[in-house]
């Protein structure tokens, strides 16, 4: 139930003298921070909210009640793979002994640790076909960043450093701003007119200086990419490295692997394709796995077995270094151990089945009325364009603000570039024929609002906490934080 | 076992829509040549097994609460209110995704701009993020932020920052036209003439930590102060959870204030998932990686919440965004969140108050032992360094025996040293308990 | 956000062949129950539902999106002390040295349980001034039921049983009932003109055939039995026994005892005054505390004292016997006992205070609108009636309707019966004065729509899930479970 | 510590309104020589003390992960999946109460209607009530339901019903005008024989319990078309789990079926609390005890749920009423839900095929090693009678050296039996270790 208590900031709810924390007494009674510290270190005001404990409760519930999310909600956006999180995963991630060990405990404390993360990067390996694996990386993005580090040590080590990573228009922007970050060029290539990377175009900017083509396959319209093993010949005859953008590996679960394809790199999303929570924008995993090659660049520490005793091994003189405190985000790491084990070889077959047959499954449906551009097999997802509907003022972002009135959250809009007026689909494979076939229904409806009432769209949404929320109006004035100072002298 | 919810019956009358006799006639894209028969992984198990499984693993764990632990050095055992695990527990939150849909996701939006609200007061600066991955990467960000991307210089780092950290921003800027100034802290802290002394050419921006890595409160404005007068950047890494009690360094000159939200109610779990936090000068809002979340107001004029500022995000500037980062640590933030609201204005100074009283009173009962020294004599919040008589080793055997950990070895600042973190976790028989060892040395 | 999932019931969601449930594989493969079994005594047929676990999820999400809950609402409902559930209880329960704990197991084995009950009989016998507890029963009405078998040993073993048990007639329905349960007579007693036990009634019908005096204090209209201590002598006097309902225990906390008023049995609501969850309708527990005379008829098992441990003895000649399996809703108990040690001597007197102060506010602020028929000074609750807003056609039932819409549970209706058209308000402890307030003005604002658009308030509620439901149609056309065969006919 | 939200000023601002000066001016009725200062119960607590206190009291408690057990005897260890526990700790649920105000509580009313409908049909019934204390007290009011309030007259009791369930209905039947006759089994289930022989007189019920105590499954339709032909009520205790497998006893005759409703996701818990189910013929509707939930319609005609046949009800009734029932078990009943919707059709079939499959190779492989025997040699689900040759001190002794709980003793039937259980939380490997055990004795 929305109440009243969700609305208004945490801080126009403070009242003086109100509190929720409970704390013990000090060690020795009377004891002042000033009695062990110079006065000028210490702080002269701090403004933070006084409110009790059911107040903070009630709070946020009001919040909760405001918040689409996979538990409520079908959610097919596309290229974030909105999976279903097991609620045993929850649970096992609380046990006292994964949640409250400290990163720097002994390592023979800590065996039970050590020894499923080394089990999680063999999985990984196995599921892509790479030759070892680093858990660092808190996210897809950050995962790149590390890939892309680890080409750049493999050219400096060879000699013959290379300045150039190219990019297909159909990329994730994390692509080419990772590679900025890593200190590349970024060439971006032309899809061809079935969507998939131009072999054409390639050929023409592939030269000496290009360390590596970043692929994603299935690429961001859902297209699996049918010449990726001539690509992969192409890059590596350049002497250039494969890169793969794991974000999209859903589908291939248990059907093809990465290695495979001659793919050198390769990072996945454990927060998409292994079913871990994305926690309203995270966090998330991001683990990249490389060629026999680009071992030994991996960040340290790297997990290896020391007197009887799996132990961290920081001693790796060819490493790129560290890319983050500690080992990863363990918290979500073991989430995904937990999924892929109980799933095994059968289920992840069967994932990447379904997520298949739902994807063409909606695909057919939803074609029924909407244009997809590249309207071919898909994988597990597929874009749609709505720019016939321009001239009746309709756009992507007018279907989408309609489906929240549905209840549905709306699937990605105006990505990738490459598609004008976008909506990118990617129902799932937990997700059931009835919560397909009503979207399907909904979408249809849409539809034909857009049609014969498209005002009724413009206005949408109206059964949301807001109406629709003025974007520019945002960027114009940023206001970016409450103004406590303001609120005193009120 | 898997979560798929269709019958055979769904699969066949789906597959009859689609005109096709089986799923593997979806994959005719996909070349014969790799296709595999499995990973060789081993079938999957019912929950319950993966329960069983997985409590075996967590068995094989020690947790702080079957050892008494003393490590801290840059994750921290703190009391973290149940009200936290409720709230953060909501599915409404956890199975979210990032806000893109501003509409459907209201309650994550406002969330994240109380806690954006919170860090700026907390740190003493104008625009913070939505989050970052951790402390270091946190950091590193910022080091990014301060440089040119084209022309070289010189990134200032105090030797008393977390190593870790500075490894991580060496990593960082291993790819950026700049280096890394290693400046050597004077006994626990960083001093201004070794600044001078050790960076020359152009300095972006200097880095230090206060509490720094051995605990010692650094003097925020003097250090400011000239590295600001030096036309450079001032980053500052701090401990939240001692802003509390301590100056917020965006007040003393600071123009970034960076570091790990660990502290404010996100579990140890073996070091992540954690919480980067930054504050920036108004000056440097356009600059700042990762999203932020605006105030604005819907078409009625009710107010409501929005990501905002995305044009300098990779998803719309692409290789040209200010940072790649956009899967980010939301419920860590909300974690946050909720915990210095739980706090607020009075817990969050008791909170910091219980950290350095018991620090000290352990740092003080140690010392009168006679058996050991505080290495820096400086001022501390909840972490110092402590030099001990005997051999290093041996106190290790003799807090094992007594299933104390306490603290870690730090080798470079002495022979016997031991870098040593008392938290309001700790009661006061936890602390006799191991000033008892240390007396019996 | 209420979705579409949330509506129709599970069964209507169900769909051959899909499932949630994940099991291991039996022992020896291929067995099956007709292995072990004679056929005739096997099952033929169930129709359960089928239905995926996301399904499942997000069936009761919405669900729980269609309910009031302290969590989300003030919830004022007089007589149930609907205080804030602490977190911290929550999890204590779950740890698994209690929640994976048989009742059977050798007690050595589970001391910890058994030192926690006993502290906990003991923590009560201090709270309530009595000799001895027993923590066996799972409500209130429970806790009357042993109490009132309690009194009936008493007699039964002195010799001469009586057959009476005097009710006030402002009493809570448990207490005739649990009475009549336990084979007594009723007499029910008119309240004098300051809705209180009118002691020239009582002596009326004092004769030697009463077994008891059931008594709360404060009573259901909120107030204090100033008589109670010549009520009790009274009482004693013709040899009969006081029962003390202790479901109105809240405001007394820290201040007085049942004990020192007199009362010689005593029951608790855990569920109300220790702040244990309500849990959508229980679990409660009851726990019931008696005065030495009566403590030889507890039921079994009493913890003891037995060979350096804590056991259960079951040897107690003159107890009633049991009341119900095992020791009692230990995991409510558990939270009770938290509450109390963590609140202390200091919390619980500040408890009972602020629920009177929150109250008496409350009742001076709604007094400015409504009538209240006692308008004296109350403690934790107090009934206000609308009789005379009658004549516009309004009624209790439309003024708690109304206030659903406001997002506020509306308070208890229609009781204490002795007042026409009431409206029960206890506002508990843990609401803040800015709640209180909040919910002042929606009443007022309430009884000025009463006066000018009373229509509108008939209409009411139109903002919940539902708008109002026909409930003599529910009575009169019992439907009360699904049709499994009708829709297996579908 | 405490829950209060107020400040000293809101407090002041309170006392100002009501026109005094401090709290305790609130007391006037109070008479004074009752007062107490305080209860000497000692001061409160902060949350990370209490949380210590009570890691304690639960760290000195044994539990079914840290010992291997086979006890059952009316509470069972079954794998309890994660959804349940996640559902039901919904604060939506677990913090409301009894849905008095139908339109606002459509969440618990729905969740209710659908538990008693799986009830209804896993018990073969047309009516349940929305919970009972547990499955002892469901019995019990079972028992009270049958007879008349004034005529005396008899209640038979199976030997074979749980005994702690046969002490509670005797004591529930203390305060009425009917007493209670036991009769004997025959080698392991009821005997329609000895009821003839042992009651004699007007028999208002006959109660029996399948799988009995024993574990062994009655022939629910021979014992019912026996007592029904006696004009009694015949009232079935059952294992709701069990009816995945076994036959409804409603479709065999019994009028009422009662019984404990733990095994269907709720947690040991030391006993409690737990969940009392009934269900019943039409016939009885109007005499159920408890909350009743009925469908109906809006004002618009849009399905909605309500409590219903209130006029049985205490509130309403008092002295009159069915049962004192008030406040029950609804969170449990919420948690059985779930867990019933969440096994399903196929689900609870193969949850009961796994019982019947574990306990009957464990019983198996003991017999075969000689040291033991069934003692009833009856069909049986998830529990069975063994009776050692050796000494059942020395059993216990060798079976605690190995962290095993090897069941209940029963010493009435027979100086060696224990009472075993095994259920689908038990694997091929723990029960070999348990027959390891019996071998070496
Ligand atoms: C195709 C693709 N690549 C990369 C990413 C980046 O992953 P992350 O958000 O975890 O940094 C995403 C996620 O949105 C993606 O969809
Ligand atoms: C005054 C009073 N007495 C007794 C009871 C019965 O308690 P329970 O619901 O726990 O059986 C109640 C609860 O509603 C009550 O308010």
């Amino acid at each position: 139930m929305t109440t009243k208590e969700g609305t208004g900031l945490i801080f126009e709810k403070s009242v003086k003298g109100r509190k929720a924390f409970s704390l013990p007494a000090p060690v020795i009674k009377g004891k002042k921070p000033a009695d062990y510290i110079p006065a000028g270190l210490l702080r002269s005001s701090l403004e933070f909210p006084e409110i009790s404990e059911l107040d903070i409760v009630r709070h946020y519930t009001g919040l909760a009640s405001k918040n689409f999310s996979v538990d409520g909600n079908f959610y097919p956006l596309g290229s974030c793979t909105m999976k279903y999180n097991p609620k045993i995963n929850e649970q096992i991630c609380s046990y006292g002994g994964f949640r409250d060990v400290h990163p720097l405990f002994p390592r023979e404390k800590v065996q039970g640790y050590m020894s499923l993360l080394k089990k999680m990067e063999g999985l990984l390996s196995a599921i892509t076909g790479m030759d070892g694996f680093c858990l660092h990386p808190a996210a897809g993005a950050h995962g790149e960043l590390l890939g892309l580090m680890l080409i750049r040590a493999f050219y400096d080590k060879r000699g013959g450093r290379r300045r150039k990573i190219i990019v297909p228009d159909s990329s994730h922007g994390t692509n080419p701003s990772s590679a900025a970050m890593a200190g590349y060029d970024i060439v971006s290539i032309k899809s061809d007119r079935d969507g998939r990377v131009d072999t054409g175009e390639l050929s023409k900017v592939l030269d000496d200086e290009v360390a590596a083509l970043m692929m994603t396959n299935p690429n961001t319209l859902g297209l699996f990419e049918d010449k990726i093993l001539e690509i992969a010949e192409m890059v590596h005859k350049k002497g250039a490295l494969l890169y793969y953008d794991g974000a999209n590996l859903n589908p291939l679960l248990g059907l093809c692997r990465p290695g495979d394809m001659g793919f050198d790199v390769v990072h996945l999303n454990l927060h998409k394709t292994f079913s871990t929570p994305h926690g309203g924008g995270g966090p998330g995993s991001g683990p990249v796995g490389v060629k026999e090659k680009l071992k030994p660049f991996l960040p340290v520490p790297v997990i290896r077995e020391q007197g009887g005793i799996l132990d961290f091994d920081f001693n790796c003189p060819d490493s790129i270094g560290m890319i983050k405190a500690f080992w990863g985000n363990t918290g979500v790491i073991l989430k995904a151990f937990a999924y892929i084990m109980a799933l095994g070889d059968d289920g992840l077959k069967k994932t990447g089945e379904i997520s298949v047959l739902n994807a063409n499954y909606l695909r057919k449906k939803l074609g029924q009325f909407y244009d997809i551009p590249f309207n071919r097999t898909c994988m597990h997802e597929f874009v749609i364009s709505v720019k016939e509907l321009a001239s009746k003022g309709i756009h992507a972002i007018d279907i989408a603000k309609a489906l929240i009135d549905t209840g549905i959250h709306p699937p990605t809009v105006y990505f990738p570039l490459i598609v004008e007026e976008a909506i990118m689909v990617e129902p799932t494979e937990t997700e059931s024929k009835t919560t397909i076939d009503s979207f399907a229904d909904n979408m249809a409806g849409i539809y034909k609002k857009a049609e014969t009432d498209p005002e009724l769209l413009k206005n949408a949404p109206v059964n949301a906490s807001v109406k629709r929320l003025d974007e520019l109006k945002a960027a114009k004035f940023p206001d970016v934080k409450w103004d406590f100072k303001k609120r005193n002298s009120q | 076992m898997d979560y798929i919810p269709h019958g055979a019956e769904d699969i066949r009358r789906m597959l009859e829509f689609i005109g096709i006799s089986s799923p593997d006639k979806l994959y005719s894209d996909i070349p014969e040549k790799i296709r595999i028969r499995g990973y060789g992984i081993g079938k999957g198990v019912s929950e319950p097994e993966i329960k069983n499984i997985l409590e075996e693993f967590s068995g094989s764990n020690a947790s702080v609460k079957t050892l008494k632990s003393y490590i801290g050095a840059g994750a921290y055992e703190h009391f973290i209110p149940a009200v936290v695990d409720d709230i953060c527990s909501k599915p409404e939150f956890y199975t979210a995704y990032t806000p893109y849909q501003a509409e459907a996701s209201q309650g994550i939006l406002q969330s994240i701009y109380e806690y954006q609200s919170m860090i700026c007061e907390l740190t003493g600066t104008d625009v913070s993020n939505a989050s970052l991955y951790d402390g270091a990467t946190a950091a590193a960000e910022a080091a990014l932020m301060s440089i040119g991307k084209n022309s070289g210089g010189i990134v200032g780092i105090s030797s008393a920052v977390n190593p870790v950290y500075r490894k991580v921003i060496e990593t960082y800027l291993k790819s950026s036209p700049c280096s890394v100034s290693l400046v050597g802290h004077k006994e626990g802290i960083t001093d201004i003439e070794n600044i001078e002394k050790q960076v020359s050419g152009r300095m972006f921006s200097f880095i230090f930590q206060s509490p720094n890595f051995f605990g010692c409160i650094e003097d925020v404005k003097t250090v400011s102060d000239y590295v600001r007068g030096r036309g450079a950047l001032s980053i500052t890494v701090a401990n939240p959870l001692s802003l509390g009690v301590l100056e917020a360094p965006g007040r003393n000159g600071a123009d970034i204030v960076a570091g790990e939200g660990q502290p404010l109610g996100i579990p140890l779990c073996f070091g992540g998932p954690y919480l980067g936090f930054m504050g920036v000068k108004k000056e440097l809002m356009r600059k700042l990686p990762g999203r932020i979340i605006g105030r604005t107001t819907d078409k009625d004029g009710k107010e409501g919440f929005v990501m905002t500022l995305q044009a300098r995000e990779q998803h719309i500037r692409r290789e040209k965004a200010t940072s790649n980062i956009c899967s980010n640590q939301a419920l860590m933030a909300l974690r946050a969140a909720v915990y210095m609201a739980y706090m607020g204005k009075e817990g969050m100074k008791e909170v910091g108050t219980l950290n350095i009283c018991n620090s000290h009173y352990l740092a003080d009962e140690i010392e009168k032992t006679g058996k050991a020294a505080l290495k820096f004599k400086r001022p501390f919040f909840n972490e110092f360094v402590i030099e001990f008589r005997n051999n290093v080793e041996e106190v290790f055997r003799a807090f094992e025996k007594e299933g104390i950990l306490p603290g870690i070895r730090l080798a470079e600042e002495g022979q016997n040293s031991i870098l040593c973190c008392v938290t309001e976790a700790k009661s006061k028989s936890d602390m006799d308990k191991y000033v008892e060892v240390v007396k019996k040395l």
